[in-house]
């Protein structure tokens, strides 16, 4: 198994959080992983990204080139990462802030995710990347569902786990669930 | 004990603790702030001191003090912060203090950029301060590593009353990965009756220094200096291998450009040639004797570093005349990291068709610089 | 009959290397009386700096840690920290302090870090032969200012006492000289005083002593106190510039 | 009654004690010591006093006073 | 013109000024005092400027504003001084600053002493400063040539616009010797256009820097740095041969190391050994070419250095695989200079026996470190 | 209709790096609109410092040299001394200015360098992420002083200004805000001023600019300038704390 | 009569602008602009004095005004 | 011809200038000639000392560690210094100053000379040095007579030329006088 993502959109949308979040529950699954967020002088004009490779063997480089799968938070962070994806790699866009037209590969799997607007669903549109995070596990299975919790609580500290881990579990619920309900649709 | 997820700069403040160090004096740089930033949490609360110094120079002096004064003590920085302490390091060569000097190095030179870069192994393993002296050079190529060596450094300063470097650079301490938080198995260490302590009920004065000028003082010091790193040659070489017996080429790398030469490795393997791999961990002293022997079976060696060529001196020193030598260089930058992909490619070039013996020298065909 | 002058006790009997009449020597022997008096010998430890100062471990019989040049206050600073109960000092020239260790000076007196520094000042580089220091006199000859100092080349000599003491980090800043008997022991009670503020953790505390350099300002012993106390002291003033009552600092 | 010594190998010829002397009582010796400088010598014992400002002048501590 | 006796820093100071240098920059240290002494007396004369700085710090960074601003400038100190510069010299050559720096070295590490030695080689050489760069090294062995090298490193700077180093030590620096005052032939120089002088009339910005943050921006400067090194390679070794036509053994040395080798060389020509002498005037770029073309004749080097082996892996790396490389080196101090007889007694011992072809490192029993 | 405020003509028309509401802006654009009032744009030289200043040479339309951490100072001194005639600039930070490169300020100053610095006190290391500052006030939470910043363990705020004024070789001295209209004219002028005292060789002239850093405060940059009001003046005075009538220094 | 003009792709929306206004005629606007940030507009120009004092507290150098 | 010379007192005795004076009078014949003082801190403690080396051939070091002449102005520097010398060689010494019992070597030319006296024959303590060097030139001929007056002329500055050149001459002239006599009393 070899797995890298690149994950991209404004400051404040959770880009590193999830990114976070993943290694997190990749290393609970006794995979390799690495984690590598973009940083300093880069992180100036409001943009974030990173890359998160899961791998049954020892990982190489950990930033990725040409990742597997992108997961794309906004409209520059599109046109800066689309074209690196790998071929019969996956995007994860969020619909609701990219218009379709501006996804330009027909090489890779596209999955649109209305992040925004399910994110005010569950009831708050800071938790966007959780449910394009749910989208992307379930779509590829590339990690357990069952690890993501865990991880989770992991990664809120202690004194903000009650207030936010239920929302934060809420929307990569309805991620899995969008997911679902668009496999279903395309098979 | 658990696997926690963690960055390599914390990594490095996290194996300095456990090594019992509580002292860090440092100035803030990119890419590793968190060092000082988790120890200024950290050491507080352990009674331990995180002192923010007006300068590099400052710092590497406060480290100077501090460990004259019998403690573990380090301080990190990277490149341009580096080169200043290098008075302040060849000082504590000669006066042989004990330190610990964390280099999460960028891209130079002078200002530069702030992504990975091995630019700085020249001034690290020879000279960058003034003198004949040598700091014990430490290359981890993973946060697990950051860790262990950062812990294991400072064995290394104490045993060898020497400055001993950590160098990582920008991708390692930015990156996070899971860190068994294990220290390496604990080694005899000497007592520091020599350390400042005032004289304590009337013993004779301790006195560090390096200024020696009588008549033939300071050429005693220096051999005595020179039998010291002899004996760190013969005792803290490290070096990780891979596939090496029956190699027709072996990679040479260190830190991040090992890593990703590990992949290509791999992929070399998978595609029936005979790769191995030799990671320096210790650049200085430098792991001469497994690639010297070797080169007894092998004849070609690939090395990879994201600079224009400098561990590349060393290998070429360290091999046999025999030995075909090739480079493959990115010499840092923002994206500049090479891709496994390309490092294979020049495998498979260098693998096929190799130099004439005499045409070894730096800037041949045989040398990519992308 | 008593003794009533003797060798201070932390203070070897090795003799100095230092030129007939420098008052490098006088000020050694006011610190290491002042040491005596507070009987610091066994806790005390000296930074050498680098100038005419820097062969202190030959004279003083205490721990010595040898700093780069410019750099005493940091090594002092990392020194302190590890031992808070021990008495740390420097004796550091012009050079030194005002030159190349300017931000060491201002920062470890800015962090008020409880350690005494004696600065002395002979208005010249005196180990390296005698080049125009930050405190060289306006018109002062030396080596690197053939033509005398002028303000619009060189810049001004700069009052380092005066300007530690405007830093809230600071407890004790005087200027004293050791040209007569009168200043000299003037010089004496400051420096014990310094010493007195580091041992009950009042701060930063720094004495400037007008010091003489016959040897690079090619003058006599005597004539070279006369410089002192005409040209020095009417540009330097002497006197206590800051003097910290209680520990606030604690 | 008080008493001077004075360690002349050890005495680089400032003669800052001569100087302060208030007794006057402090000369340049004829003979260079081994260093090849002029030190000091009293000329007339009886007249000191013990101040020791001669002995506190003294950059090479070569004084020693007894009161 | 007359030849007129000068001590060697004054020889500095003379050949940077009849090379034009009006602007220096410096901060006292021993052995080279005289340089800022001289120019401090000299510069006002012709309307130039002397300033003392604040510290070595200082000074490296207003010669890179000086030169910068497009006028030859140049700075100068001794060993823990050079260190303090490193960052500097490396924004120099980072941003392509052309200036001069003069390193009349002395015995280290830390404080060390005053006397000479050569223990600044790798610093100069290699890596002082962070990142893939180099300095041209300079390395004169008489008054003579630290005025004509000195005269020089100004045209190359110009000409490279990179920093130059002239590498002294203390005796080259305090020793007088009869010099005449005459130029070096003239070099043509490329126009300074790059150089700060306003925007005058409009012209659009000049800009100096070496910050490159896009992708790929800073690794395509490196690669061009590296492009003009090889230039530099080209176009600039300089060194000095004595009797190598028909040599068994070749002493390879620079700087006063030299000057005491060919007395000893002489003196074993006398005895009827066939034995040369190769004097590496640019000691980078080094004169690689020279020992390589040798080797194929010669088998046998003595590499004497003031120091405890430094020079000696150029020369391991630049001549022939069969060729045998021994060293003799005496690392500083007072009274700790070799004497040309010592050096003699060395060449013999080599010249007879000699070890096994893979006996070649550092340490083996044909070192001798006095 | 005139146009009554335009962008600066020295000024590029490039977009800043500068986070959202950053004070950097402000002051970068008083110092284009100081240069375009005086016609400098073809005789001045900037000196870029590292800091969040850094792009300097992005921004303004002058020729630039980029300085080393701390060192715009001494590389402005290096340009200076070589072109008397034209006006020499530089705009640093406070952990340039007043932390690595304290040596390099307070001697240029003291030499009357016939420069500029604008200061841009922001109480924090911008560009680095916000670590602790020689200027961060008591008690302020950074990253490397989380909690808090306390004298005892890392000593004072230190006010440049106040220093530098007690210089002899500094001209003009003065700080002043932008955190409101009527500050922030008074800043516009202070630093037409500190241009004028150097086209007319008075010597050293300073400015320091209090300053916002939003990101690193995690502040609204509403927030940040109600920050620079109650909490940065009350401790950093807004003032001309020197200015120089004649220039007695030619 | 005055006019102000505001480059919206150019504003970070730190809204000191809209802070400054004498006649509180600086909104924020509703979209986004292409880096994200939200700008302001200005509800009513006629109101305006062309005073500058918002273009004066502009730190990204948005605003021209016209008077 | 190859002579090399250490030349050694206190502070003040007119080391260095003779050193230099000897140096400038080899190159004013053609030689080459290197002149090495002791410097920086070496000098404190009130001691001079230098190498002088006049040589037909290129000079290889600079600092002689067994000279073949000792020019020696006072004890101390003898006692540093008489050890040194060649075997064979000469040593020059200040007889007004140093004892003879000083001088242990038998191995070497022993030239005792009465500097200071015979200085102050001429006129001045001060150029005690000149006596000793003028003995030294007469005694081993390693340079001509001749080229000394100029070279004096050279190393005296214009102005105080009028006021000292005489004196110098007159001390390098006695100097040479005494060691015509010492040889006429050897032979
Ligand atoms: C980095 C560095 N720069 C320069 C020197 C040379 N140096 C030795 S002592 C000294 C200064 C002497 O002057 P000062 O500090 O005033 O002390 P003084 O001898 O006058 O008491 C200098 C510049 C050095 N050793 N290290
Ligand atoms: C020698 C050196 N040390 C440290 C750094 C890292 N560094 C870059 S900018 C900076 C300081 C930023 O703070 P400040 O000067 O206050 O400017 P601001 O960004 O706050 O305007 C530092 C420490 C460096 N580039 N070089
Ligand atoms: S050189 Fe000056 S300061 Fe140094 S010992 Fe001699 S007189 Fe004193
Ligand atoms: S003061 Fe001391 S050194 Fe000076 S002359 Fe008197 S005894 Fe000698
Ligand atoms: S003790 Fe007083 S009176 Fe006696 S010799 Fe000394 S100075 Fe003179
Ligand atoms: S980090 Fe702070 S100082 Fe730097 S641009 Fe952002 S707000 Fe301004
Ligand atoms: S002040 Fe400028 S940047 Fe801020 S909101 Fe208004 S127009 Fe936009
Ligand atoms: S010019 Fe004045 S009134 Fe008009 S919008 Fe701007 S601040 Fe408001
Ligand atoms: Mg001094
Ligand atoms: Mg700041």
């Amino acid at each position: 198994m070899y797995h890298d993502v690149v994950i991209a959109g404004f400051g404040g949308q959770g880009v590193l959080f999830i990114g976070n979040l993943l290694a997190e529950a990749g290393m609970d699954e006794g995979f390799h992983v690495t984690f590598m967020p973009a940083y300093g002088v880069e992180m100036r004009g409001g943009t974030a990204n990173c890359n998160v490779i899961v791998s049954s063997e020892e990982v190489g480089s950990p930033i990725t080139d040409s990742p597997l799968t992108g997961i794309i938070m906004n409209e520059a962070s599109l046109m800066r990462f689309l074209p690196s994806i790998q071929k019969d790699g996956f995007l994860f866009y969020n619909s609701s802030l990219i218009p379709e037209e501006a996804v330009s590969r027909n090489d890779i799997q596209v999955v649109p995710v209305p992040a925004n607007d399910l994110a005010l669903k569950v009831g708050s549109a800071q938790v966007a990347s959780l449910i394009i995070l749910g989208c992307f596990i379930e779509w590829t299975q590339a990690l357990r569902k069952e690890s993501f919790p865990h991880a989770l609580e992991e990664m809120i500290s202690p004194k903000a786990r009650e207030k936010f881990l239920p929302l934060n579990l809420a929307a990569l619920e309805e991620g899995i669930r969008y997911a679902q309900e668009l496999k279903q649709k395309g098979s | 004990m658990k696997r926690k997820l963690v960055k390599g700069n914390e990594a490095v403040a996290m194996g300095a603790m456990d090594a019992g160090c509580k002292y860090y004096f440092g100035y803030p740089i990119t890419p590793q702030n968190e060092i000082p930033e988790y120890l200024s949490q950290e050491l507080p609360k352990i009674g331990g001191v995180f002192l923010q110094a007006e300068s590099e120079i400052a710092a590497i002096n406060m480290v100077l003090g501090a460990g004259a004064s019998g403690v573990r003590a380090m301080t990190s920085s990277s490149s341009p912060g580096i080169s200043l302490k290098q008075e302040g390091i060849s000082y504590m060569a000669g006066s042989e203090v004990p330190g610990v000097i964390v280099n999460i190095s960028r891209s130079s030179p002078g200002l530069g950029g702030i992504s990975a870069s091995q630019g700085d192994y020249w001034q690290a393993v020879k000279g960058g301060g003034h003198g004949d002296y040598h700091v014990i050079v430490l290359a981890p190529d993973s946060v697990q590593e950051l860790y262990a060596l950062t812990a294991r450094a400072f064995d290394y300063a104490d045993i060898y009353r020497n400055p001993v470097m950590v160098l990582g650079d920008a991708v390692l301490g930015q990156m996070k990965e899971p860190l068994l938080r294990e220290l390496p198995p604990p080694m005899e260490l000497p007592p520091k009756d020599w350390a400042l302590t005032g004289r304590k009920g009337g013993r004779p004065q301790n006195v560090i220094k390096s200024l020696y000028l009588d008549d033939g003082e300071l050429e005693k010091h220096i051999w005595k200096l020179v039998e010291k790193y002899e004996r760190v040659k013969k005792e803290t070489v490290l070096y990780e291998t891979k596939e090496i017996e029956d190699a027709d080429l072996i990679l040479v790398a260190f830190g991040t450009a090992a890593r990703i030469c590990k992949t290509s490795q791999k992929m070399a393997r998978d595609l029936g040639l005979r790769v191995g791999l030799i990671r320096p961990i210790s650049l200085y002293p430098f792991p001469e004797e497994v690639l010297r022997s070797t080169s007894e079976t092998t004849k070609k060696y690939l090395v990879v570093e994201l600079n224009a060529g400098q561990m590349l001196e060393d290998v070429r020193l360290a091999v046999g005349p025999g030995a075909e030598v090739s480079f493959h260089g990115r010499p840092c930058g923002a994206g500049s990291l090479p891709k496994p992909n390309e490092i294979l490619e020049k495998i498979k070039s260098v693998y096929g068709s190799f130099p004439k013996p005499t045409d070894m020298e730096r800037g041949n065909s045989h040398e990519t610089r992308v | 009959m008593k003794l009533v002058f003797d060798h201070p006790k932390s203070l070897k009997d090795t003799p100095s290397h230092f030129c007939p009449g420098c008052h490098h020597g006088l000020i050694q022997r006011l610190v290491a009386e002042a040491i005596d008096h507070y009987e610091l010998q066994d806790t005390c430890i000296g930074v050498a700096s680098v100038g005419c100062s820097v062969f202190m471990y030959n004279y003083f019989d205490v721990d010595v840690v040898e700093a780069p040049h410019g750099r005493a206050p940091a090594v002092a600073t990392g020194v302190k920290r590890v031992h808070p109960d021990k008495i740390v000092f420097s004796i550091q020239g012009d050079g030194d302090l005002a030159a190349i260790g300017t931000a060491e000076i201002i920062h470890t007196a800015n962090r008020g870090e409880n350690i005494t520094i004696i600065f002395v000042n002979n208005t010249t580089y005196g180990m390296t032969g005698g080049q125009m220091a930050p405190t060289t006199l306006l018109g002062q000859v030396t080596t690197t200012s053939p033509y005398g100092r002028d303000f619009q080349q060189d810049g001004y000599p700069i009052r380092m006492a005066e300007m530690l003491a405007t830093l809230e980090g600071s407890a004790y800043v005087a200027r004293v000289a050791v040209d007569k008997p009168a200043n000299l022991m003037k010089a004496k009670k400051s420096i014990r005083e310094a010493f007195r503020m580091q041992k009950e953790g009042m701060g930063f505390s720094f004495v400037e002593v007008l010091s003489s350099c016959p040897t690079d300002w090619k003058m006599s012993p005597g004539d070279a106190c006369k410089r002192v106390e005409e040209e020095m002291i009417p540009y330097f003033p002497l006197g206590v510039y800051k003097e910290r009552e209680i520990a606030d600092h604690l | 009654m008080a008493k001077v010594s004075i360690d002349r190998e050890r005495c680089k010829g400032c003669h800052f004690c001569i100087e302060v002397c208030p007794k006057k009582i402090m000369v340049v010796e004829k003979r260079y010591n081994q260093k090849g400088y002029p030190p000091v010598e009293i000329t007339d014992m009886e007249m000191c006093t013990g101040c020791a400002l001669c002995a506190e002048m003294c950059p090479d501590v070569c004084i020693r006073v007894w009161r």
